[in-house]
């Protein structure tokens, strides 16, 4: 096999944070080169200055043996570099196909005018190819966050590039989509196109890489091929420690009923749904991408109000559509599955990210207690182990999976009685899962209700309580701990599992 | 790269911050200016100068204030200027009518903020664009404010009225204080209140504002009303400066605020910036405005100048912080 | 400092073309008067307020901090200007309030607007002929007192006839630009109008054009006694105007600061000759039509001699 | 009729400006007449030249404030060439030149050195009023009298305005670039995320050097048509008022002033609506202190009307 990219003692540095440190890291022809590290260990940095996206320190790249400068985006594409970054890089006022073809237009033989109705025909022909039903005249503003993450690998697949970087590109895909998505790095393998595949996920990396690096702190610690490894073996490369595993520790519900759904029904999404949420109980929905939860779990949270059907929590009815205002006030927390729209502000500090909803909490004498905010952000950050410069950092600047541990570790208050969590693990690396499950845990034993959405079966059985499936936006069934079927869930998840 | 993976605890240490570094470069091309034009004009160090320049930025000053919280939510007010005559034409009016100074200083505030109300209930709960409604209460309020005075001035000669915008104590204006302590107070409510954060968080992600149970429509509608109530203190000052108020007053004063407040480093996009950037915007564009009436030149490249020094400023400003950046 | 005369004039802005014709007769007018008396120094300087309140008290502040000798203040609005007249005295300067009288102020130069205005509007009058005749009327900016007199000068001198008709006002905030639509839109709406009457020449040069281009045969009445518009007045469209003339007025300015300076007390309100311009057909058939003879009127050739040539009438021949 | 309501959501404009018309047809039966129509058709066209510069630049997430005055001292270049040569043609190239030049200028400080497009083209706003004053000495009137300025001031085609044809002309240019070309889509990418828009490998800053090329082109067109139309030209006038209503013009037609979204159709109806506000103002001989109350409440009372049809309540969260 031939090396086609050579990358030599890349350094990067961000102000005080060495984020990488002379990174020796190649590539081969026809490969799947396993990317992973905990987060913030610099993946995505390496990528995006191969991406043209960032420019590297110190270092060398070489690409067939040539030493090449990447120094813009446009420059990657040039050398045949696609890349499906880890936060969606899509226009939303342009469509599938628009997107899919931005920056390298086909037009009508030698005019300026581009073709639409050509492009749109290459790309349904590709979507067809995979079974995919998605308009490519569709507003990307319009498709969920699974369906632009589709948008994001079709461009890829479709830009003629010999090397293909995935930074995390399952994390918001449905089940169907992943084997979609595994089926064409099969074919592109055998096409001799190189991925280089970044993912928090051992079991994926091992059923589809050849050869797995470990990075951590800037550094490669380990890179080794996929067969001669394992799991543990890599893992504990990640952080040099053993990964602690969680597990659910037992306990009796016996607290009150937190949540009562009654009949809840919102034709399109979802239908006649009812189940309790009790004080220290952790349900999780699950089902495929389009089952309905989210809405269901926005309708709770009181971001929808048309709905038929009743919400009570703690025995009294909710108003539909209060307002998200009214559910914090309740004692309600919500992390959202879209954490770019409604999850983060860009340009305020990790302390203001996490703060935001605790001020009134904080405030002494009509000011706000800056001291007992700081107690409460670094809290938060050490709970979940956040790697951030500095409280004052601005959120932008962290690493994907540290965003999101934010948007959970806002919730972290003493007076919560219910917290929602739409997929909340998304992008976060396999020690800090861990560390996530433990709190989630640590919570509901202090007798906060928790509901939880998650698409990842392994972790739905490793944390609830009680587990509902859905399907097409109705209950399929309802499982209490410790009577978990995986098999019988995956088929109620996929619609087989209707009637019992 | 710091190993631990938890943070330490740390306060802002020694490292300087884009906006830091930005203020910085604002004293020094203050203290530029002002050398440059002391050069120029023997007559720019005076007392009696200082003091011309100090009460000539007061209105602007106040009026950037606001502004400064109306852009950290990412908005615009371009209706700061007509409702400084509009709310001086209802304080006026209220004060000839009744004869009570404090009844007049009620009714400006109170009217500054009806325009601010109507802009914020526009833009913050119809969720319009903030720079076609208050294009439109721009003309709105100045329509009304000729409608009020009748097209013509209306003299004013209650010393109570007249204090704020008028007295001097020596060469300092008694509106410098004054302004000072507003800058206090905004300070005081932009850093240490919920309302603040709930202005910044506005700006940064109106969505996730939302999401997180802060009502960021309720704070939009505030701050155009917080907006409207400067411009009513701003037309208090106005009348006490000219004994009289005035249907034209105020004019074109949005965009010198908004040219201050974007010196001052605060971003058109929302969510980043402070007061003090503000100030230095505010005193340096005075400054820049007060030295090129010293020297007198031609109106017309008067016009010029003023546009190379606004351009060098950020030109320079960019250039200093890509140097630091590398 | 009896060496040196250092005049200072604030103007409310420097964009119309009579401001800019203004600030050229000033300028002309000191280089002149430094070059012919050796013995004094004379400086001048011209701010714009550029039609903002608050700038100009600026830079009247600024300016008595600076004391010149004399001030031309061309008030946006006098009353706001009050206080500064008497720092402006304390200081020693010389204060004179242009185009609208102040009591305060050691001296007004005025133009009587309202007596300017009647002119034009006997004019249009006595130029009618008689039949019915459609007049638009341009405004200056709602509440401009220069604006306001004219109008009302201009209302009074029709009213002394009756088959003049006045079908719309319209302001147009002395914006050219803003008056070319608004001439536009009098055009289509009033197919049948006669005649156009303006507060300002700035007016004229838009409204002209469009009727010479649409082939409209309309009959105008100025007020500035701009050059260009004179020019348009023998055999031309442009029946009557006011002879202000910016460049003529910017030397009469030196003129007065230079007797002031030398000790003379000109009347505390100096009015400023400016009188009607007419070609000399239209002037006998207005006085045929009942125009009075008692108001003074120059012909084309004339205005435009003491228009264009500041110096005829204010240089430094006419003091020495 | 389900799509009634998309149609009164997507095109609200047209409705909202309908019903204007209808408004001041019933106060003034004369507002529908030929003649005022084709009055209206006339003075748009400026306004309408700034607006579709303005356009490309607004999506694209930045502003030109510089327009308004730029077309200023666009016709006064244009009045000196004319002056000078006596002839249009060197007037023209002249005027070409000078707005390109002075976008790209524009263009490369926004671009390449990453200043804010307000402050940039505020302070170009500022240098534009003073070179207008500074490049005729003497603040001396040109006057343009010609075939050509009688052409592009007042001359008809079949009943219509040929400086109308050519704006309704460039309008349907631009909506063909704007919705048919790579650059009109690179536009729309850079203004919903410029980030995005250089991953994808678009040469951000070309593009963006090339959108304030246009709107200075754009400014100098419309001071050469604003010149014809008066027919003379002189340093201190007034382009503020052209730019306002410009950007009024797009962003009532529905442009995002923060860019990334916007429809050259919205745009266009937008600007009658504009034209239409500004001709009633003088047909329906509002008096001079009710002005600007009126122009305000209208552009309010649309506003609300807007809204009224179609904005829903909730902050876009979900
Ligand atoms: N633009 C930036 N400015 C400052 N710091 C940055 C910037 N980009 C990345 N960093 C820092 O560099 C480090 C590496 O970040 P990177 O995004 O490469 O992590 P990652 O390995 O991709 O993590 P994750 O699994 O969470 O995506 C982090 O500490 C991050 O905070
Ligand atoms: N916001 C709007 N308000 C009113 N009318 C509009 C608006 N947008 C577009 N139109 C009208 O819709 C028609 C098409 O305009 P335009 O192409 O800009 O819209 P579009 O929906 O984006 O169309 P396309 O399918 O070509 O993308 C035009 O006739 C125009 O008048
Ligand atoms: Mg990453
Ligand atoms: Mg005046």
């Amino acid at each position: 096999m031939t090396k086609r990219l050579d990358m030599k003692g890349i350094g990067k540095s961000f102000f005080a944070t060495r984020a990488l440190d002379n990174v020796n890291f190649t590539c081969v022809a026809g490969e799947v080169h396993a990317l992973v590290g905990l987060n913030g260990a610099g993946k995505s940095t390496l990528m995006k200055i191969l991406g043209g996206v960032y420019q590297k320190d110190e270092g060398v790249i070489e690409i067939d043996g040539a030493k090449v400068e990447i120094a813009a985006p446009s420059d990657a594409g040039d050398r045949g570099i696609a890349m499906i970054h880890q936060e969606l890089s899509l226009i939303n006022e342009l469509t599938v196909a628009g997107n899919i073809f931005l920056g390298r237009e086909l037009r009508h033989g030698a005019t300026p005018f581009v073709n639409k109705r050509e492009m749109a025909r290459q790309v349904r022909a590709q979507l067809d190819r995979f079974g995919l039903t998605l308009d490519p005249n569709r507003k990307v503003a319009d498709l969920n966050s699974g369906e632009k993450q589709i948008v994001e690998i079709i461009r890829a697949l479709m830009s003629d590039a010999w090397l293909i970087v995935m930074d995390e590109p399952t994390s918001a895909l449905s089940e169907e989509d992943k084997e979609m998505l595994f089926d064409f790095i099969r074919k592109m393998k055998e096409e001799g196109i190189a991925i280089i595949y970044i993912s928090h996920h051992m079991p994926e990396i091992f059923s589809i890489a050849e050869q797995v690096t470990v990075m951590r702190d800037g550094v490669i610690v380990l890179s080794e091929c996929t067969a001669a490894s394992s799991e543990d073996h890599v893992i504990r490369s990640m952080t040099g420690a053993e990964l602690d595993h969680f597990v659910k520790p037992h306990k009796e519900i016996t607290g009150k009923t937190i949540l009562t759904v009654e009949n809840l029904t919102h034709p399109g999404a979802y239908e006649d749904i009812s189940f309790n949420v009790h004080e220290g109980e952790i349900v999780v929905m699950t089902g495929l991408r389009g089952c309905g939860a989210p809405e269901l779990a926005k309708a709770i949270f009181g971001l929808d109000g048309s709905y038929a059907g009743k919400i009570s929590y703690f025995g009294q009815p909710l108003k539909p559509g209060r307002g998200p205002a009214q559910a914090v006030a309740d004692g309600m927390g919500l992390v959202t599955e879209n954490r770019d729209k409604n999850g983060i502000l860009p340009p305020l500090s990790v302390r203001d990210n996490i703060a935001l909803p605790y001020l009134e909490k904080s405030v002494k004498a009509g000011l706000i207690d800056g001291r007992r905010i700081d107690a409460l952000v670094d809290k938060a950050i050490r709970d979940t182990s956040t790697k951030t410069s500095s409280p004052e950092q601005e959120i932008r600047f962290l690493s994907g999976g540290n965003k999101q541990k934010i948007c959970f570790s806002r919730w972290l208050d003493p007076d919560l009685k219910l917290l929602i969590l739409l997929e909340p693990t998304r992008g976060i690396d396999v020690h800090a899962k861990a560390d996530i499950y433990r709190i989630i845990e640590d919570l509901a034993g202090r007798g906060v209700g928790i509901l939880i959405l998650s698409y990842e079966i392994d972790e739905v059985i490793m944390l609830a309580d009680r587990v509902l499936t859905l399907y097409q936006g109705a209950t399929v069934s309802e499982y209490a701990y410790p009577g978990f079927d995986k098999d019988r869930m995956l088929a109620d998840m996929a619609g087989a599992g209707q009637g019992h | 790269m710091t190993t631990a993976t938890a943070t330490t605890p740390s306060r802002p240490g020694f490292k300087l911050d884009s906006l830091t570094q930005r203020y910085l470069f604002l004293i020094l091309l203050i203290v530029i200016a002002s050398v440059g034009f002391g050069i120029a004009n023997e007559n720019f160090y005076s007392l009696a100068n200082i003091g011309i320049l100090l009460r000539s930025i007061a209105v602007p000053f106040l009026l950037s204030m606001g502004m400064t919280f109306i852009m950290l939510t990412g908005g615009i007010d371009l209706s700061v200027g007509s409702n400084v005559a509009f709310s001086g034409g209802v304080g006026v009016v209220a004060l000839t009518a009744t004869g009570s100074a404090p009844i007049g200083f009620a009714a400006a505030v109170a009217a500054g903020m009806a325009i601010g109300a109507i802009n914020g209930v526009f833009i913050g709960r119809l969720r319009l664009s903030a720079f076609m409604v208050t294009l439109a209460t721009y003309a709105l309020a100045r329509g009304m404010a000729l409608v009020i005075y009748n097209a013509d001035s209306i003299n004013v000669s209650d010393a109570a009225f007249l204090w704020l915008g008028g007295v001097s104590w020596g060469n300092m204006p008694v509106v410098i204080p004054f302004v000072a302590l507003v800058f206090v107070a905004l300070s005081v409510l932009l850093y240490k209140s919920t309302f603040g954060r709930d202005v910044y968080a506005a700006g940064s992600n109106i969505n996730t504002a939302f999401v997180l149970g802060r009502r960021p429509e309720r704070t939009l509608v505030w701050v155009y009303v917080l907006s409207g109530a400067l411009a009513g203190l701003s037309a208090i000052i106005t009348v006490g400066r000219v004994s009289s108020g005035q249907p034209w007053a105020g004019l074109y004063l949005e965009f010198d605020a908004i040219t201050a407040v974007i010196l001052g480093g605060t971003s058109l996009f929302g969510g980043r910036g402070r007061l003090l950037g503000t100030i230095l915007g505010v005193l340096l564009y005075g400054i820049i405005i007060n030295g090129l009436v010293l020297t007198g030149t031609n109106p017309y490249l008067q016009s010029l100048i003023k546009g190379m020094i606004l351009l060098g400023v950020v030109l320079l400003d960019t250039l200093v912080q890509r140097r630091n950046a590398q | 400092d009896e060496g040196k005369l250092d005049i200072v004039f604030i103007n409310d802005g420097h964009v119309a073309p009579y401001h800019v014709a203004w600030l050229s007769g000033f300028e002309d007018a000191i280089e002149a008067y430094d070059d012919a008396f050796e013995d004094i120094e004379i400086t001048g300087r011209w701010l714009s307020a550029e039609g903002s309140l608050e700038k100009m008290i600026q830079q009247t502040e600024v300016t008595i901090n600076e004391k010149p000798d004399v001030m031309f203040v061309n008030a946006i609005n006098v009353d706001a200007f009050e206080p500064l007249v008497a720092k402006a005295q304390e200081a020693g300067i010389t204060w004179i309030a242009v185009h609208s009288p102040m009591e305060s102020a050691d001296y007004s130069f005025t133009l009587g607007d309202v007596a300017n205005g009647t002119n034009q509007g006997m004019a249009m009058c006595a130029l009618s002929g008689g039949e019915a005749y459609k007049v638009a009327v341009m405004l200056g900016q709602a509440g401009n007192p220069s604006g306001e007199a004219r109008r009302e000068g201009i209302m009074k001198g029709i009213a002394s006839c009756d088959n003049v008709e006045v079908v719309a006002e319209q302001p147009a905030d002395w914006d050219t630009v803003k008056a070319q639509s608004i001439a536009e839109n009098w055009m289509t709406q009033y197919p049948d109008l006669d005649a156009i009457s303006g507060v300002t020449d700035a007016y004229m040069y838009p409204s002209i054009a469009i009727a010479t281009n649409s082939g409209k045969d309309l009959e105008f009445f100025g007020y500035d006694g701009d050059i260009p518009i004179l020019q348009q007045m023998q055999d031309g469209p442009v029946k009557a105007d006011i002879l202000l003339s910016g460049t003529r007025e910017g030397w009469n300015f030196v003129q007065m600061a230079y007797r002031i300076h030398k000790g003379e007390t000109p009347d505390k309100v100096y009015d400023f000759f400016t009188p009607l311009v007419m070609s000399e057909e239209n002037h006998k058939l207005a006085l045929a039509n009942g125009f009075p003879e008692d108001v003074q009127v120059y012909y084309v050739d004339q205005a435009l001699d003491v228009a264009a040539k500041g110096y005829l009438e204010f240089g430094p021949d006419s003091v020495k | 009729m389900p799509n009634f309501g998309r149609l009164l959501r997507e095109k609200n404009i047209i409705f909202v400006t309908l019903a204007l018309c209808v408004l001041f047809y019933l106060i003034s039966p004369r507002f529908l007449s030929l003649d005022n129509m084709s009055a209206i058709s006339r003075q748009i066209v400026p306004i309408g030249l700034i607006a579709l510069g303005q356009y490309f630049v607004v999506v694209s997430g930045n502003i030109d404030l510089s327009m308004g005055m730029g077309s200023v001292l666009f016709a006064i270049v244009l009045g000196v060439f004319f002056g000078l040569t006596g002839g249009v043609a060197l007037g023209i190239v002249a005027v070409i030149v000078c707005s390109l030049a002075l976008g790209f200028f524009n263009g490369v400080l926004v671009a390449k050195l990453k200043l804010p497009a307000f402050i940039v083209t505020l302070a170009m706003l500022f240098s534009a009023q003073g070179l207008s004053g500074l490049i005729i000495p003497r603040g001396q009137q040109i006057f343009l009298m010609g075939d050509f300025f009688r052409f592009i001031g007042a001359g008809k085609f079949m009943g219509l305005y040929w400086s109308f044809l050519f704006l309704v002309a460039l309008f349907v240019l631009a909506y063909v670039v704007y919705n048919h070309t790579r650059w009109g889509a690179y536009v729309i990418a850079i203004g919903n995320s410029e980030e995005n828009a250089r991953l994808a490998g678009i040469d951000v800053d070309r593009v963006k050097i090339g959108v304030f090329m246009f709107s200075a082109l754009c400014s100098g067109l419309a001071g050469i048509v604003l010149s014809s139309r008066m027919g003379f030209v002189q340093p201190g006038l007034d382009g503020n008022g052209l730019l306002l209503d410009g950007i009024a013009a797009i962003i009532i037609g529905g442009t995002l002033i923060l860019g990334g979204r916007g429809t050259i159709g919205g745009a266009f109806w937008g600007l009658l609506f504009i034209g239409v506000i500004n001709n009633a103002l003088n047909l329906l001989n509002v008096e001079d202190v009710w002005h600007q109350v009126f122009k305000g409440a209208v552009i309010l009372a649309a506003l609300g009307a807007n809204w009224l049809l179609w904005q829903s309540r909730q902050v876009e969260a979900h």
